[in-house]
Formats: structure tokens, C-alpha cells, sequence
């Protein structure tokens, strides 16, 4: 079960280092998460390769090596840390992990955002599917959440961590704005907030449809602790910065990593461009793209 | 008329009585406001239980997605401010954070309606009841006066799923039994009649008695339903008594366009047409004024009550 | 029949035609999107007109806000997203700084419905129609294909008011003639027939064409109105269509709860009660799927009319 | 009528003084319009003396002084500089200021939130009031207005400002951050931003509701030029704050004014507390507060 892993690994880090040998394993499970993807997107010729390839590193460091999880899923997530994605189009990064982490059957992947299936075009509730605790898709809702489920570990005494990640061009909602101006003025310090920060949107670059700018500059006028961790597709580097980030928690303020990745990274002609933020692969772009990323662990 | 008048109460110091109560009754409920506390009426429960209040400041779309979190963790957040700012500035918070999320999160909003009077129309919300209504799997109550939403607001944290409770501002007679269960989405029938069904809710449910007493008076005899569930509808009570008397009057503070009134409009299109009348706003902004004023203004009292029914019977 | 299909096409890219249309001859149209300019197929309008565009990013209440505040000073703001964003998401916005403040605003909303298809429940807003109608003042239109949204956003530049106009993304029997002038509020009486009126809207009107023309071959003479203005509503059209054939479907892609078919059940309460079944989603969330596959599960189909019909003339 | 002052007076500062008998004249103006305030809502016993008494220096300094104005009052405000007050709460001095700037009858104040009235309790354009273009009252939504209306009139070519109102409190939501963003990434440089930094809202003072922390720095992290005024009660200072300001516009950022007001200022029990937020003084408290600000332009 997917917690046996975590067992193992919980605790081994915090400015430590990984061994090359384990470092690959878990390269191994990004590549074939990669696959996940770009099959899937293909599959039903919809949903959003672009910010998920950009995530696929932060996803298995997270779940891999920095979350402390249960066995066993249930939804109040009590003594385990738990995780939002406030950019539910992403979900395919977040399906394929919760797949093989063993929280529903890999086979399901095929299900992707067919009638019927659990596995909707944004992550939901609403079909049951463990792994995840509130619908998104709409943008600029998860941090409020997040914050409503670090609240609840401080009434419970629950001295476990809450995780969510966010699309740079989703922090032009002001939602994000109220939470963040929130959970700084009440000491909500027991949260890490990731901004994929790919530089991407739907219409363009952030900086041409509506300059984010300094990103850390603003987190830190609102109160927050923030750490800008450059290479979002290094699997190390992300280690390294959540562990860092994880030693900041606790201190009085909440936590932001702002993580510079590539949009599409992994497949070359998705990156670096926000044409795939949205567009799933033709048979020839599929083949193409997953010729770049060999199977490891076996495809659904 | 067989209902007294306890004493003017506001139906917002019902739901802060019952807030007090659930505080030293429920571990797990938690109160949620935004810079309206004293609107509210919840400084008892914040006194109580400092740690289970969450001031989030003038920020609703961030007060509904942290009770949305909360509930994971296993607390009963209830969330309030200003009927409008509860709903029509947060619909889609509501709705993909805590309806399609299914979260037992409630929704709590006072000065619902014109009867918050002087503050005018920003204020004034008049469409809460129809936006919340089609929200697949919310529970929708306007109770009629302190002792019922008090009621209400003890009987929601015992149920689990989102709600929205709504209610007012303004003194009100309050007329049900201090005592009376809430049961959910069962309408309370308050008054036997034959000739007409007046199916009232919140602040409309007591003129609505007048009028049946004063209909009494022409020879009318009018059934009076309190239906303080708008949702889940108890279409087996609407149903009965329109076979009955063959005609229906619904009177909410509501535009008549999407609210209570089309409910039973609807229902009873597809089961039982019926010639019905809508005492409701008629699809106007609300404006200044105090809530007596307003409520004249804007035909929202047993007179207006009185005349629909003579209409509605006409049209049988 | 004798509506033939010109080729399928999305009712958006009628709306990007006529904003290209625009940008030509009304200098003081000017365009706002949140992030979604390829969606609402506005490309060329912007390419053409740069000055005229503004790129909210996404910031759907902010956009709302300054589509009012561009008003003042004469533009005509086209202010364009997905519909939940451009309803829901910005209730109170619209109704403060648009709707009681009677600004010339022209809302645009793309994806609503179910048809959008895979992204789910989150994007799929089935109450949109519900909410626009409530707000005093708000036009509310739906055309039902490519050259009626092109019509309807052309018409809608010249009227002085907010207007909500509603289209969709997937592509869709494109069959109103092409020059056929769009009037506000004015019903299409598609097909005469006396047996049953089929009221639609939206991606509705075709199917409840075949489901017409499918009824005649069973004996079944079925009139047809595309109500494509849901407010204000072409009363006169309906009543006189209600009174001749005693009986009426309404189809809509939306919740059944506060929708189209709920402004007719009020409208026939209220002037002339008659039974109606409602071909509309059953107060339950969209999901992922393609847009046949949804219309289909969800009862949104002329199949689904057909046998509404058959329910409702039973019951007359 | 009310331009004619204006006629007189516009263009003349841009960093030149005011002479003693021009800031004696508006400074009685200031107590009338105190003295209006006090008896509109006492009059209905409702509204919101706190944040108007704070705010009528400003009032007085931008109609009197600062903006320049046209004859006629119409919706679309070309060629003339237009004012929007986003916490509409406060909308008995901006009635009072209106109405003595002769944009309708002094007499009509008396009207105020009763039935009938186009004096609502927040501003609204709804029942054709001259000189308010947007209704306000449901917060946080003036900038973007504001900001709609300064983009119309660089389409236009018309040189003229868009000046706002913004309470503190107003600043926790989030469709400000989202405006604020718009504004600082268009170079909406013909917008002058004010905040009543009053550090008081509904529940208490704003830092212990909602602390806001650091305005300025929020503000400039998100791009904007922005100048704080220590003393918004004094009328001087407002102005100089106000023409510093304007000379800062057309230089490719918005900007900002944090103006220090003691909400209720005028009237010693009201000063510094946020009790006076939205209560009307009983008769006895009428009195007393009238007493402090004495009759000079005589009542309505
Ligand atoms: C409230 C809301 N508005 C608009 C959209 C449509 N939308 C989906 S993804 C997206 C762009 C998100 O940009 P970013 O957060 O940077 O994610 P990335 O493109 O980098 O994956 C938009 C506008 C939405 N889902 N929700
Ligand atoms: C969206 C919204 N939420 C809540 C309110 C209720 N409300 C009116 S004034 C106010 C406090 C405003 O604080 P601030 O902006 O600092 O104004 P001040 O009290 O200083 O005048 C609140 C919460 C409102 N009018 N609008
Ligand atoms: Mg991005
Ligand atoms: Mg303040």
C-alpha cells in the first residue's frame, strides 16, 4: 500500500540529503507520470498537459518524500498531512499520483474524464474518489480551503501540515488575495502554499495577459514566508525547498514556495509556451512526446 | 386567531441564542462572520468559545472556502454576515467549494429581504431564496420568527449537509410555540381552511394569519402554511391542501421571479395546476425606508395578502 | 421539416462574428475577456480593434467592474467569459455596479450548460438563466444557434441597457436564416401545431424541432416557440400559444429549478394554469463527458421532449 | 453655481500654497458639512457618521479644491475629472459636499434614508441623484469602476483624473487586489487611489479584525506609486497631499494617497473608535456633537 514508502521515507529529510539510487526511483515514477498524462489528455483528446507536466516533480516529491500520510484515506484527513489543488485543471499530474500511491485503481486512469467516471475534468468530491478532499476547477478557492483545513488541525491539536498549490496566472483571482492577507494576519503557520510559477496562462504569458511581477515581493508585503525555489523540474531541488519550506512552518507565519517551472516540461515542443495549457497531443504529437519519456513502471 | 404574539424578537437574535446554546452543546460547531458580529449576534458564542470564532473581516469569498476546510477536520462551521453578501457575492464559492463539494458548512445570513430597512437596496437581497434554491443538494429555510429560528439554527448543526438559513432584521411578532421541533422540509400547517391555501414564509408567515383572520371575517376561509423549508419542498403538504381549496397565494420578501412562489408554481404545473397569486416583490430593487414602510410600499403585508386571495378565488 | 441545417456550428463563434461586425461599425464597442479570448472567439476583434480590447486576466469581478466603469464615458463594454464566471462568480458585482446601477453592459457568457462537455461540473453552470432573470432590469438571451447568437449580439449592441447573453461551445444545428433580424423579446413561433406547445431555448430549440416533427408522424401536431429572450418574457406569444393547445413542455439547458420553465409555470399560474412538464436537468451537478453523451444522460434531447409531451397531453 | 468656485480656483496649486482666508473659508465648510452629517443621521437613526466625519476634509479638499469640475452634472463626466466612493457607507458627507456644491438642494439632505428619497443609504444612481455615476454600499467594488472609467477617457483622449474612496477595512476584499493588480500592469496612470486609513471597520480597530499591516508596501508591491498623508484631518495637509498626488499621475503608474483620518473626527466622544461606525447620536449626543462644530454656512 501506498504507505509503506512513506513509512520508510517520512522523517529521513529536513537539510538532509537523497541518495542518487533513491532519487531515481522517483525519476522513474515522474517519467511514467509524464506518460500518465499525455495519455490520458490523448485518450479523450481534452484537459490540460501543459501545467501538469510543469507539476509532475512537485507532485511526486510531495506525496513521495514530504507529505506524513494515513493508510487509509478518509476525508477529514486527521494525523496526516493533507493536500489542495487550487488549479484543478491539473488533475491529470494529480490523478496519475494518487493512482499509483495506490489511493484508487491505476486501470481507472483510462476513465479520465469519461461519462461516469470518478477521475472528472476537475477533481471532485463529488464521486467519491479518494485523494481528494474538495472540488476545484474554479480558480482562486483552494487556498480559503486550505486555510479552513489548517484551522481545523489547530483546534483538533493536529500538529500536521496542510499543502496546496496554486497556478501563478490563478493568483490574478483576489480570492487568493483575502486568503493570503488571512492566514499571515492570524498566524496560520502551519501551511505551505505552492505557486506554480510556469509563467503561463490561457491567453499568454502572465506577464503580457496581466504582469504578476515580484510574486515573493508580494507574499512578504502580506506577511508571509516565502522561498523561491528556481528549478521546479529538478526533483532534488523541490525536495530540498519543501524540506526547507517544512522547517519554516511553525514560526508564526504561513509558508510560500514559489516554484519556477517550465510549462510542458519534459515533452519539447510543449514547452516553454502556454499553447499547451489546454490541448491534448494528436497520435503523432503523442508518440512524439512519449517517445521522450520511456516507460518505467508499466502504463494503465 | 388562535396564535399570540410572545413579544416582538428579532429572528437574528434567535439564530445568536441558538449559537450561544450550540456552542455549550456542540464541541465541533464553529462560527465564521465577516465585520458583522454584532449584526449577527453571535458576541455570546465569540465570549464562550474565543477559539471557535473565525473573524475573517470583510472578506466572504474567504469565509466560505475556510469553512469549506474546516468541515474536513470534522468541525460544523457556520458561516454568516448580510443575506446578499452570504449569497450573491459568494455563489460560486458555495457552489464548488461546499455544494458540489458536499460540506457541511451553514450558511447563515441575516437581513435577508427589504426589512433591514434604511441601508437600501445594495443591501436589500430579494433573489438569495432562488439562487440557493438551485443549488443541487442545498437545504433552503427561512424561518418566520426568533422562536422558529432558533429552532432552526439548533436543528441544522444536527443535520449533516450544507444549508442556507435565512433571516432578518427587524422586531417581529414571535408567535410559534418556544418549544416546537424544526423538522426540516415538513411544512407547518398553522391554519385550516377550504376556500384558498396561503403558503407563507419568514417575515410573511404572521401577516399571513391576519389575513386568514380577516378573510375569516368576509367568509373566506383560508389554510395557512408555514413553509419554512423552501427546500427540500414538502410538495405532499402543498399538494393536500391545494386539492382542497382549489387555489393558492404564496407570500414571501423575495422577487416574485425565482423564488418560493415559482417553486409551488412549478410543482404544481407538472401535478396540479392551480390558479395561484404571488404576494412578492415585483422584480424591483428594494430602496430606503423602515421595514413597516417598505414592507407597504412594496405590497408585502396581510392587505396584500387579502386582496390576492379575493383574486385568486375569483379566478378558481 | 422545413428548418434545414446549414452545417453545424458553435453558437460562440457566432458571437466572435458579430464582434468582429462591431468592431467595424460601432466605434464605442469595446471587448473585456478574463483570460479566455480563444474560447469566446474573439481573436480578430481584438486583432482588429487593440486599443478597444481589455485583458482582465483572470479577474472576473474586477472585468465586471470595469465594464461598468467604462460605461461612464460612453463605451459600449462587451464583457466575455465562461458562464459561470460571468454570472455566479460576480452575482453582486453585476448586481450593484451593472444591474442597480443601469449600466450599458453586454455580458457575454460562452460554455453554458452541460455542452461544454469534459471539464465538468465546476464549468458547467445550469443556473445561470435562474440568476440573470432575478436582477431587475437584466435582459436574458439565448439563442438557440451560430446565426441567432450572431443576430442576438448584434441587436443587443444597439439596446440601451445590461443584457446577459448565453451561448454555448459545442458545435450545433445552425438553422435560423441567416439574415433573420434578432428582436429582444420576441418570441419565434417556429412551427405551428395545436396539439402541445414545446417552449425552448438554446441548444433546446433544434431537438424540440425533430422531437416536433417526430410527433407529427404519431398523429401529434406539436407547436414550436424558441423563446430565445427569457426576459422579458414574450408573455402575449406564450399565452396565446398555451390557450390554443392547453398544454406545455418547456426545454431548457438548465436546472429545472428557477429556470425558463419556471417563468412559464409562474406566468400560467398566475393568467392561465395548465398542465406542463419541464424538459430541463433535475437539480442534479453536470459531469465530465461529451455533449451528446450529457444531453442524452441528462434528459436534454428530443427524445426527452417527445416523451414530455406525450406525459403532459395525457394530463390535459 | 457650484463650477464657479472651480472656474476660480482650479490650477491654481500644484505644489503653491493657500492663503489663510481661502483655508478659513473651506475649513467652514468642513464643520458645516460635520454639522450636516450629524443631524442626517441623527434625523433617521441610522447611517454612518464615523467613517463621513473622518473623510470631509478630504471632500471638501477634492471638490473645492482639487478636481475641476464642468457646469453640469452628466453620466458620462467628459472632460472633467470624476469621483467615485467606493465605501459608500459614508455617503452623508459626500450628500452634504453634493448638495453645497449646488448639484441639488441643500433641503433634499433632509430626505435622507427615508422612503422615497434619492438620498438612499448608499449612493446609487438608481433614483437619478446628480453627481454619483455608480451605485456603492456592497464593498470592494469602486476601484474597479473607477478604474473602467479611467480607461474610458484614455480612449477618449481626455486628459482629465478619476479620483477614489477606499475605506481600510474595504481593502480585505480581494476584488480590490485583483483591481489594484489591473491597474498598477495597464499603467492606468490617470487614477488617484485614497484610502481612509482610519484603522477602524465594523468589529473593531482593523489590525485586530483583520490586521491590513503595511499599506503602502502592499501597494507598491503591486506597482503602484503611493504617498501617505499623516494628517488627513487637516485640510492643508490634504490638499498638498492631493496636488502631490496629481502631479504624480501620466507617469505610467496609479497612484495611491494613505490618508490618516481619526474615524468621527470632529466630535470628541466619536473620535477613535470604531462604535461610531454605523450609529447615529441620540438627541442629547446631537447636541453635545453640534455643539463642537458650530453653524457657519447654516443648516439645512
Ligand atoms: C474562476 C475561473 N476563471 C477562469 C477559468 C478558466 N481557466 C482555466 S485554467 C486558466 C488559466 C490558469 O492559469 P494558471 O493558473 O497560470 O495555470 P496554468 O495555465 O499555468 O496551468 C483559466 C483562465 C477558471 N477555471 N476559473
Ligand atoms: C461586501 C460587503 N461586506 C460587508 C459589508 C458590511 N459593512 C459595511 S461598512 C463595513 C466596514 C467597513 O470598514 P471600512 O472600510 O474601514 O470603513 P469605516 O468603518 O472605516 O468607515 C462593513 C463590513 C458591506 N457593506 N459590503
Ligand atoms: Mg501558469
Ligand atoms: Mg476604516
Amino acid at each position: 500500500m501506498y504507505s509503506q514508502k512513506i513509512a520508510i521515507t517520512f522523517g529521513k529529510f529536513l537539510n538532509q540529503g537523497i541518495t542518487m539510487a533513491e532519487l531515481d526511483k522517483l525519476q522513474n515514477i515522474v517519467t511514467q507520470t509524464r506518460r500518465d498524462i499525455l495519455r490520458m489528455v490523448h485518450d479523450v483528446n481534452s484537459g490540460h498537459p501543459g501545467g501538469s507536466l510543469g507539476c509532475t516533480e512537485f507532485f511526486i516529491a510531495l506525496y513521495y518524500e514530504i507529505m506524513n500520510l494515513k493508510d487509509d484515506f478518509d476525508m477529514d484527513g486527521k494525523e496526516e498531512d493533507i493536500f489542495f489543488l487550487s488549479n484543478g485543471h491539473i488533475s491529470p499530474v494529480w490523478y496519475s499520483v494518487l493512482a499509483r500511491k495506490g489511493y484508487f485503481p491505476v486501470k481507472e486512469l483510462e476513465t479520465f474524464r469519461k461519462l461516469n467516471s470518478r477521475l472528472q475534468g476537475h477533481p471532485t468530491t463529488h464521486e467519491g474518489l479518494p485523494g481528494i478532499r474538495v472540488s476545484s476547477g474554479s480558480l482562486g478557492q483552494g487556498m480559503s480551503v486550505a486555510i479552513g483545513a489548517a484551522l481545523a488541525k489547530k483546534l483538533n491539536g493536529d500538529e500536521h501540515l496542510v499543502y496546496s498549490l496554486h497556478g501563478d496566472g490563478e493568483l490574478q483571482e483576489g480570492q487568493n488575495w483575502e486568503a493570503i492577507m488571512y492566514a499571515a494576519g492570524n498566524k496560520v503557520d502551519n501551511i505551505i502554499s505552492t505557486v506554480d510559477r510556469n509563467g503561463q496562462q490561457i491567453d499568454g504569458p502572465t506577464e503580457d495577459v496581466l504582469p504578476l511581477g515580484n510574486l515573493k515581493q508580494k507574499f512578504e508585503a502580506f506577511g508571509w514566508d516565502v522561498l523561491e525555489v528556481q528549478d521546479g523540474n529538478n526533483l532534488e531541488a523541490v525536495i530540498k525547498g519543501l524540506n526547507e519550506a517544512k522547517s519554516r512552518t511553525g514560526k508564526g507565519k504561513p509558508v510560500a514556495i514559489i516554484l519556477d517551472t517550465v510549462m510542458g516540461h519534459g515533452v519539447d515542443f510543449m514547452m516553454h509556451t502556454h499553447a499547451w495549457h489546454g490541448k491534448a497531443p494528436n497520435d503523432e504529437q503523442l508518440e512524439d512526446a512519449l517517445s521522450q519519456n520511456a516507460e518505467t513502471l508499466g502504463d494503465y | 386567531m388562535k396564535y399570540t404574539d410572545q413579544g416582538k424578537k428579532d429572528t437574528r437574535s434567535g439564530y445568536g441564542a441558538a449559537m450561544t446554546e450550540l456552542g455549550r452543546s456542540h464541541p465541533n460547531v464553529v462560527a465564521l462572520c465577516a465585520d458583522l458580529v454584532g449584526s449577527l449576534k453571535i458576541e455570546d458564542f465569540i465570549e464562550e468559545n474565543p477559539k471557535r470564532f473565525f473573524q475573517t473581516g470583510i472578506a466572504e469569498a474567504n469565509m466560505m472556502g475556510i469553512a469549506a476546510g474546516l468541515t474536513i477536520g470534522g468541525k460544523i462551521p457556520f458561516a454568516s454576515t448580510f443575506a446578499n453578501f452570504a449569497t450573491g457575492r459568494v455563489y460560486d464559492q458555495i457552489r464548488q467549494s461546499i455544494a458540489y463539494s458536499n460540506k457541511n458548512v451553514k450558511i447563515c445570513a441575516s437581513h435577508a429581504g427589504l426589512t433591514l430597512g434604511e441601508d437600501g437596496a445594495t443591501h436589500q437581497i430579494l433573489e438569495d431564496i432562488g439562487m440557493m434554491k438551485m443549488l443541487p443538494g442545498m437545504t433552503v429555510i427561512n424561518p418566520c420568527d426568533y422562536n422558529q429560528t432558533k429552532a432552526a439554527t439548533l436543528a441544522i448543526a444536527d443535520y449533516e449537509g450544507p444549508v442556507y438559513l435565512r433571516f432578518g432584521r427587524p422586531k417581529v411578532a414571535n408567535f410559534t410555540p418556544v418549544d416546537q421541533k424544526f423538522e426540516i422540509g415538513k411544512a407547518v400547517l398553522l391554519q385550516e381552511g377550504t376556500d384558498v391555501t396561503i403558503i407563507a414564509t419568514g417575515h410573511l408567515v404572521w401577516p399571513a394569519l391576519i389575513a386568514a383572520d380577516n378573510l375569516k371575517k368576509q367568509g373566506i376561509s383560508a389554510e395557512v402554511l408555514n413553509l419554512h423549508t423552501i427546500k427540500p419542498l414538502d410538495e405532499a403538504a402543498v399538494l393536500k391542501s391545494v386539492k382542497k381549496t382549489g387555489c393558492v397565494v404564496t407570500a414571501e420578501e423575495h422577487n416574485f421571479l425565482g423564488g418560493l412562489g415559482e417553486s409551488i408554481a412549478r410543482t404544481l404545473a407538472v401535478q396540479h395546476p392551480t390558479p395561484q397569486e404571488f404576494v412578492a416583490t415585483q422584480d424591483t430593487f428594494g430602496e430606503s425606508g423602515t421595514a413597516d414602510e417598505l414592507m407597504d410600499k412594496y405590497g408585502l403585508n396581510n392587505k396584500a395578502i387579502e386582496d390576492a386571495v379575493v383574486r385568486v378565488k375569483n379566478r378558481k
